[in-house]
């Protein structure tokens, strides 16, 4: 069976160091191993920017797509290929700014994708503007006198959009990180996985201290129970976001394909394609 | 005796004329007629105008007539809309409940029949537009039991009783004609067709069928007109073969899970029209980069922007070549013909898999939702040719990936789905290494750009064009596109009646755009006049710039919404030369 | 002072009879006359579909733009011009597939637009396919065994991304369809109003009947406070979505345009943007 | 003494080498030198070899030089990857503390400075890039009262200690290098500069600059490289004047709220890279089927997809001119020079209004983040013409809106901005009659579409090519646009010192392709050459389409990332001719 380490490549990521990606990189590879998958049954789908070249790093079947695509290239990929674990991954802007749309869509429509969003409030790779993850009040480059827009609450957009997993995670709690990532992987359904993985480059407020200080895990409230949405909304709105873990799993809602009537539980990139005759003929004869 | 006709019935949108159609349609082409539709409709739900015109003829058309014998009109407004549309000693058949009237002197017949009166006698004032396939029937003096039979094919899962109210709404509207007109004249009576039933089908569901024997298994796509008809035939046939369609949230959407779903090696189609197509160019780039095929097809209407939804035009052509940022290899498909929707659909399938970039099928609205009948499909020249494709692959080197991105001499290299033991590498829509792995080095970037772009040169199609090429010397060369080849040929015969020498070639490989092959088509012509439903002249550009003949080229362009008609086309081109 | 036949022109709707829309529109006829407006002084910005006709049928400066667009052009369109009344209008495929990113992002931007949503649960113009406001299994053309995804609850939503004016109402209740709307553009910021409108030739489900015995006014429950954002959320829970007048309003909150610093009550299109030789040296000097 | 002579400094990406660079080129620009700077980077963020290439002459440059005459180098990487540019007898100047090294017998001199080791001395590594312009100061023998005083300038308000540390940093760099070198050469010595001090400035700095002077108050747009600089510009300068700039979600909402705010009369900017314009092709149809100016920079990069998203190219000229479904008149300019990026970027906007549709201002990534010295920019050029427009209406007969659509003979209707009495009208992608409302009749619909394609035969710009056409019959012409102007010039001054005669053309209008000017100067010349940094030779297929000259045009492309070099280009020509 796969470790982790079979899930490492030789490519040396060109994260600055100290990046909070390194930590995401690595808890993947280790769920990936602890799921038991072997790395050629793994796909790791992601979108544009500095967290987006994570697809390059880990040794699976890697797709780098573009800005903020990389969603619905993953859900035609679980649907031509039920067999792969398909992994979606980006940054905050990728996922919460320009593919907006694309993550509510996915999220109610319940494809069998992880997507884990590397959350740290910023557009790295642009070199540091406002992203809907941003505070309120937030310089950068593109607010040089803070920004004037409301932040996003991925948690909470999750949640409205009828989410079936919803977790978040912080990218330097590496156990309860890989965690979250096996469970995403295992729910049979979308799952939403938000890690915050500072910028130390560009973001001088969310550090990695400033976390640290706010991020309150599910395990410290009594009697957390991750299957009654209102009291996940409520923690959410209470803990201001910061809470992690898995705050909010539905097991019993099946997945899109699940609901399929007719599809095959065999990758359809495996079936056989070609007509026979008859088969043939019968469509051509509906139009006569 | 008449060996072709021109019928058309009209009404307001939301009125159900489509059965009325679909029924007398499917029965004449039961008889053997080859019969080619026109449908006017508009970008509203209920009411408004709508009309179809049918055109039936014992010879092969692909053109709808310039005037009609035969008018069935809902309202007076559709006599007053079409009527002008009538030969000399043409017919109206109009419900007599809105008391039709004709122009004062106007050269055609008037049959009033009580359409609804009939109908509401026999029960529901819905059954008119059955009363008005019999009169109709009558005046053609075609067989009823046909109409009949189709009748009880249509109706038979409602139950025997609305089959025979059905056919008694038939029968009388038969009669009644037969009656007032004083029975069957030889004026409207078609010559018998060849018995031979013949696929009555429009492009949109062609091409569906085509994606269905190419293997296509699954389909992204998101509603617009007029593409809906592509996905509403897949979503009824996929699930049965294991596949399925995703209506998604939008064009991005469909065409990039269709990206990954082709990635994933499945077979997978996104359809749209020209706002559809806009908004997936930047997809197409990605398609095109990371050498994952996808086949598009953009059903072109009327532009620009939301334009003329629901009328015919070819103004996408520039777009679909041009309208990436950046160089990718692409081909562009453009089929003349229905039976060319079909094998162009599984050829672009196969093109896509072969050259491992974005195919786009072009059709136009008139391809697209003309119904007509077809030659028979050869199941025989269906064949699927995944192209460059590993499906086991050996242990790869110590730390490094398969070379998806191998440099190889025609540029295509070798493709494994993912899921493949020992076949891990990177796709990425940033310049990449062989491995896929991204790379900024600049001997890199010129052998992976030339490569990708190497694989244009090789592109083979078995006819980038069609060439009706009778002459070395002919005096005019009509090149078109799409949906007016059936019409250039009608316009082109009366050139030759006219004593001129006519070549006629479609185009069918936009891009790469065939230059020697319509060049050497060129030095055969004096002259050479681009037919085109667009107001720039988007293939006599093409055709400037890669097979020369500026100084030849005319170009008859019409834009306003309507196809050419063969008498007009004839008209206009003389005025040109 | 305009009364709302100042708001009708002599355009005949396109639309079938009996469908939602018309009511809709006789509202914001009604809602701009009650506010005070002139018809010069209000746009109609909107999307593409039956419901995106409306920006031609009211007697107002009017702009149908592409399908999912109205509101990123009705947001430039108030930035350039303060002055006026800007309502943005489109379809629930419109607004909810999409444009389902510009949503939630003109949300948290919070500029000044009044945002109609004619939601008739389905795609009207192109005859009746599912929209993310179809119920799962509602069966259409492009889902003939019936919808498995997710159905898209604009209000949860809306509250969700941080909106500051959240109302639902139904077309046939022109009374309260007019208060909301006239509320809508009294608030100082962005305005999401959900609008059941049937659509009687295509949606045989969610018919007037169906919205009839479902719909719960605010009105219905004792003491709603609608500044209270987790009784709002309650409340949407509990009615199933069905719920119906103002759901929400954060009066505190200041509209982007008021926290721009330096922007002019003043309509930037009416200000003199010629530099002075001064304006422009200067500008030039910090290149030197 | 020397007139001209090539600069680089190297080393990791975020060490803040760009301090240096500024420093070192403000003073030489106060000095009178025309510079032009060159910016080698990747797309990371943090380490990773980077370098800045500066040239610096008396005489104007508009391109970097083949070859180095002095490398900076703060690491062993840099002398590796950048010591072949050397010339012969170059020199490098390296920090001591990584004990660099020259390959054996290399024709270069080096001199090890301890950057670092002076630095720490004064108190802090990061004043090591100070030490190094000390150095660089004294090899070039240029007065280093003038670094001090730009550093006064640069540090004054972090304090005077600040200034006086770094400025001490300067002088022990200084002269540590005249210690070792043994004192100035005149190898290295430039000829005094003119005292001119000049802009220098990026073109996206140009560009926003002109944005500002034609009255742009409000930019959406949403970060891209090479774009985001005019962003940061305008977002600096536009609250000052009561505008604004928005960071939106995405390239569609940039594009379409651009497009609304224009609609409600405010002169408002979009810009991006390719991937952004392919988002935003549905939009500018919108714009121009609604007759609504909006003005698109596309600052091109490496294609296709993200391709090489830092470096150089000029491969979206086919996606600006046909990248939308449909027909539109539109308009795409491509400055060449530094100041045409200014003035450029006000016409832009005049043209926008004057033209009412969408105009697309292309850049290339050279020509938008190479710093160089610009001209002075004359205030008196810059006109604001806003076209027609009505700022007061008379009453309409009733029930008719304002006909914003009118049909004119020049195309141009006028416009009202929304708010204004009496000039209700409505605006619509579908398409509509002279009031806005939507309308699918044949003639109307004939007679909008030559309505708005009509525009484009008017378009009038000042120089739609900019000419050096001394010869009545040139041996050679070369042609092309953008960055590449000055390199052209410096290849083409070589070939005349063959005893060539050569014109050259600059397009500078794009599209509506001034095919008349092209052909003109194509009949002046025996052999034309089309130099461009894409791979399939976009302008010259524009040439061929519109002007002709097929036999004549050689193709000289260049799609590696780099910039074309003057030495370069000249051999590679000198091969192709
Ligand atoms: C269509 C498009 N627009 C813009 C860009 C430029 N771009 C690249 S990454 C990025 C955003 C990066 O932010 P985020 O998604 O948060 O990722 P991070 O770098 O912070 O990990 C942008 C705007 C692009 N590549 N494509
Ligand atoms: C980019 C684009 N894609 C698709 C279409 C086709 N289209 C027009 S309206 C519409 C959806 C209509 O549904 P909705 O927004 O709910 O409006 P309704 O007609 O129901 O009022 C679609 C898909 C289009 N015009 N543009
Ligand atoms: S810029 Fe920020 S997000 Fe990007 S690699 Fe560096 S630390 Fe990570
Ligand atoms: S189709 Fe439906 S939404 Fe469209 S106009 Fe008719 S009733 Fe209204
Ligand atoms: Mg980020
Ligand atoms: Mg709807």
């Amino acid at each position: 069976m796969a470790t982790f380490k079979d899930f490492r490549n030789n490519i040396k990521p060109n994260w600055c160091p100290g990046c909070g990606d390194f930590s995401v990189q690595a808890a993947i590879q280790r769920a990936c191993a602890n799921v038991g998958y072997e790395p050629e049954q793994v796909a790791v789908v992601s979108g544009i920017g500095c967290s987006g070249r994570i697809s390059g790093y880990i040794n699976a079947y890697g797709f780098h797509s573009i800005h903020g695509r990389s969603l619905p290239v993953a859900q035609g990929l679980k649907l031509a290929n039920r067999e792969l674990a398909v992994i979606a991954s980006g940054g905050d802007g990728d996922g919460f700014a320009i593919g907006m749309g694309h993550t509510v869509h996915a999220i109610r429509r319940n494809i069998d994708v992880t997507y884990i969003v590397m959350d740290n409030q910023i557009y790295g790779l642009t070199k540091g503007q406002t992203s809907p993850r941003s505070a309120s009040g937030f310089k950068t480059k593109s607010t040089p006198t803070g920004s004037i827009e409301t932040t996003l609450s991925p948690l909470e957009m999750a949640l409205a959009a009828g989410a079936t997993f919803v977790a978040q995670s912080f990218s330097t709690d590496l156990k309860q990180l890989t965690a979250v990532i096996e469970a995403g992987m295992n729910h049979k359904g979308f799952s939403l996985i938000n890690v915050f993985s500072p910028c130390v480059t560009f973001n001088k407020v969310n550090t990695y201290e400033w976390f640290k200080e706010r991020v309150v895990s599910t395990d410290s409230f009594d009697g957390y129970d991750a299957s009654n949405k209102m009291m996940a909304m409520q923690k959410v709105l209470e803990t201001d976001g910061m809470i992690t873990g898995i705050v909010y799993q539905n097991k019993e809602k099946p997945s899109y394909e699940q609901q399929l009537p007719g599809f095959q539980e065999i990758g359809l990139a495996k079936q056989n394609i070609t007509l026979t005759k008859d088969q043939f003929d019968k469509l051509v004869a509906e139009f006569n | 005796m008449i060996s072709q006709l021109s019928w058309k019935i009209g009404g307001q949108q939301g009125e159900g004329l489509e059965s009325t159609d679909r029924i007398f349609s499917t029965a004449l082409n039961r008889l053997g007629y080859h019969l080619y539709g026109y449908r006017h409709f508009s970008s509203r739900i209920k009411g408004g105008h709508t009309n179809n015109k049918i055109r039936i003829s014992t010879q092969p058309i692909r053109a709808i007539s310039d005037n009609l014998d035969i008018l069935v009109a809902f309202d007076q407004e559709t006599i007053d809309l079409n009527h002008k549309e009538l030969r000399n000693g043409g017919v109206v058949i109009a419900d007599a409940k809105f008391d039709p009237k004709l122009p004062e002197g106007f050269p055609a017949k008037l049959y009033a029949v009580p359409f609804t009166a009939i109908a509401e006698e026999l029960g529901t004032s819905l059954m008119k537009n059955m009363v008005a396939v019999g009169a109709s029937t009558a005046l053609l003096d075609l067989p009823v039991d046909i109409i009949k039979k189709v009748v009880e094919e249509e109706f038979g899962r409602k139950g025997q009783a609305v089959v025979d109210k059905n056919n008694a709404a038939i029968q009388k509207g038969f009669e009644y004609l037969l009656d007032i007109s004083g029975g069957p004249s030889e004026e409207f009576k078609l010559e018998p067709g060849d018995g031979t039933t013949r696929l009555f089908i429009i492009g949109n569901e062609a091409i569906g069928l085509g994606a269905v024997a190419a293997g296509c298994r699954l389909m992204s796509a998101y509603p617009i007109t007029p593409a809906s008809e592509i996905m509403e035939y897949l979503i009824k046939k996929l699930p049965k073969l294991g596949g399925t369609v995703v209506q998604t949230e939008d064009e991005i959407a469909a065409v990039t899970m269709a990206i990954g779903a082709n990635y994933g090696g499945v077979r997978t189609l996104t359809a749209s029209a020209g706002p559809g197509l806009s908004l997936m160019m930047e997809a197409i780039g990605l398609s095109g980069m990371t050498e994952t095929p996808v086949v598009i097809v953009d059903t072109m209407r009327g532009g620009p922007s939301t334009g003329l939804p629901t009328k015919q035009e070819q103004s996408d052509v520039n777009a679909a070549i041009y309208g990436t940022h950046g160089e990718i290899p692409k081909i562009v498909l453009f089929p003349s013909t229905i039976e060319e929707c079909f094998y162009d659909s599984v050829e672009a399938f196969n093109l896509a898999d072969q050259y491992q970039c974005p195919v786009i099928l072009l059709t136009d609205l008139q391809l697209s939702l003309g119904k007509q009948t077809s030659e028979p499909l050869d199941f025989s020249r269906v064949t699927i040719d995944r192209g460059a494709l590993a499906l086991e692959v050996e242990p790869q080197p110590e730390n490094q990936l398969f070379k998806r991105y191998a440099f190889s001499e025609s540029g295509v290299s070798t493709r494994v789905f993912p899921g493949t033991k020992n076949g891990i590498f990177h796709s990425t829509g940033v310049e990449h290494d062989e491995q896929g792995r991204p790379s900024e080095a600049t001997t890199n970037r010129k052998k992976m750009m030339d490569k990708r772009m190497r694989k244009m040169e090789s592109v083979k199609v078995t006819n980038p064009i069609v060439a009706i090429s009778k002459y070395d010397d002919a005096d005019i060369l009509f090149v078109g596109m799409g949906s007016t080849g059936g019409t250039i040929e009608e316009a082109r015969k009366q050139f030759e009646a006219d004593g001129l020498k006519t070549n006629q070639v479609m185009v069918r490989l936009i891009h790469p755009f065939p230059g020697a092959e319509v060049a050497a088509q060129l030095d055969k012509a004096k002259k050479v006049i681009v037919v085109e439903n667009n107001a720039t002249g988007q293939l006599a550009d093409l055709i400037t710039l890669h097979a020369g003949g500026r100084e030849k080229i005319k170009r008859m362009l019409k834009y306003d919404g309507n196809p050419f008609l063969p008498n007009e086309l004839y008209n206009d081109c003389k005025e040109l030369i």
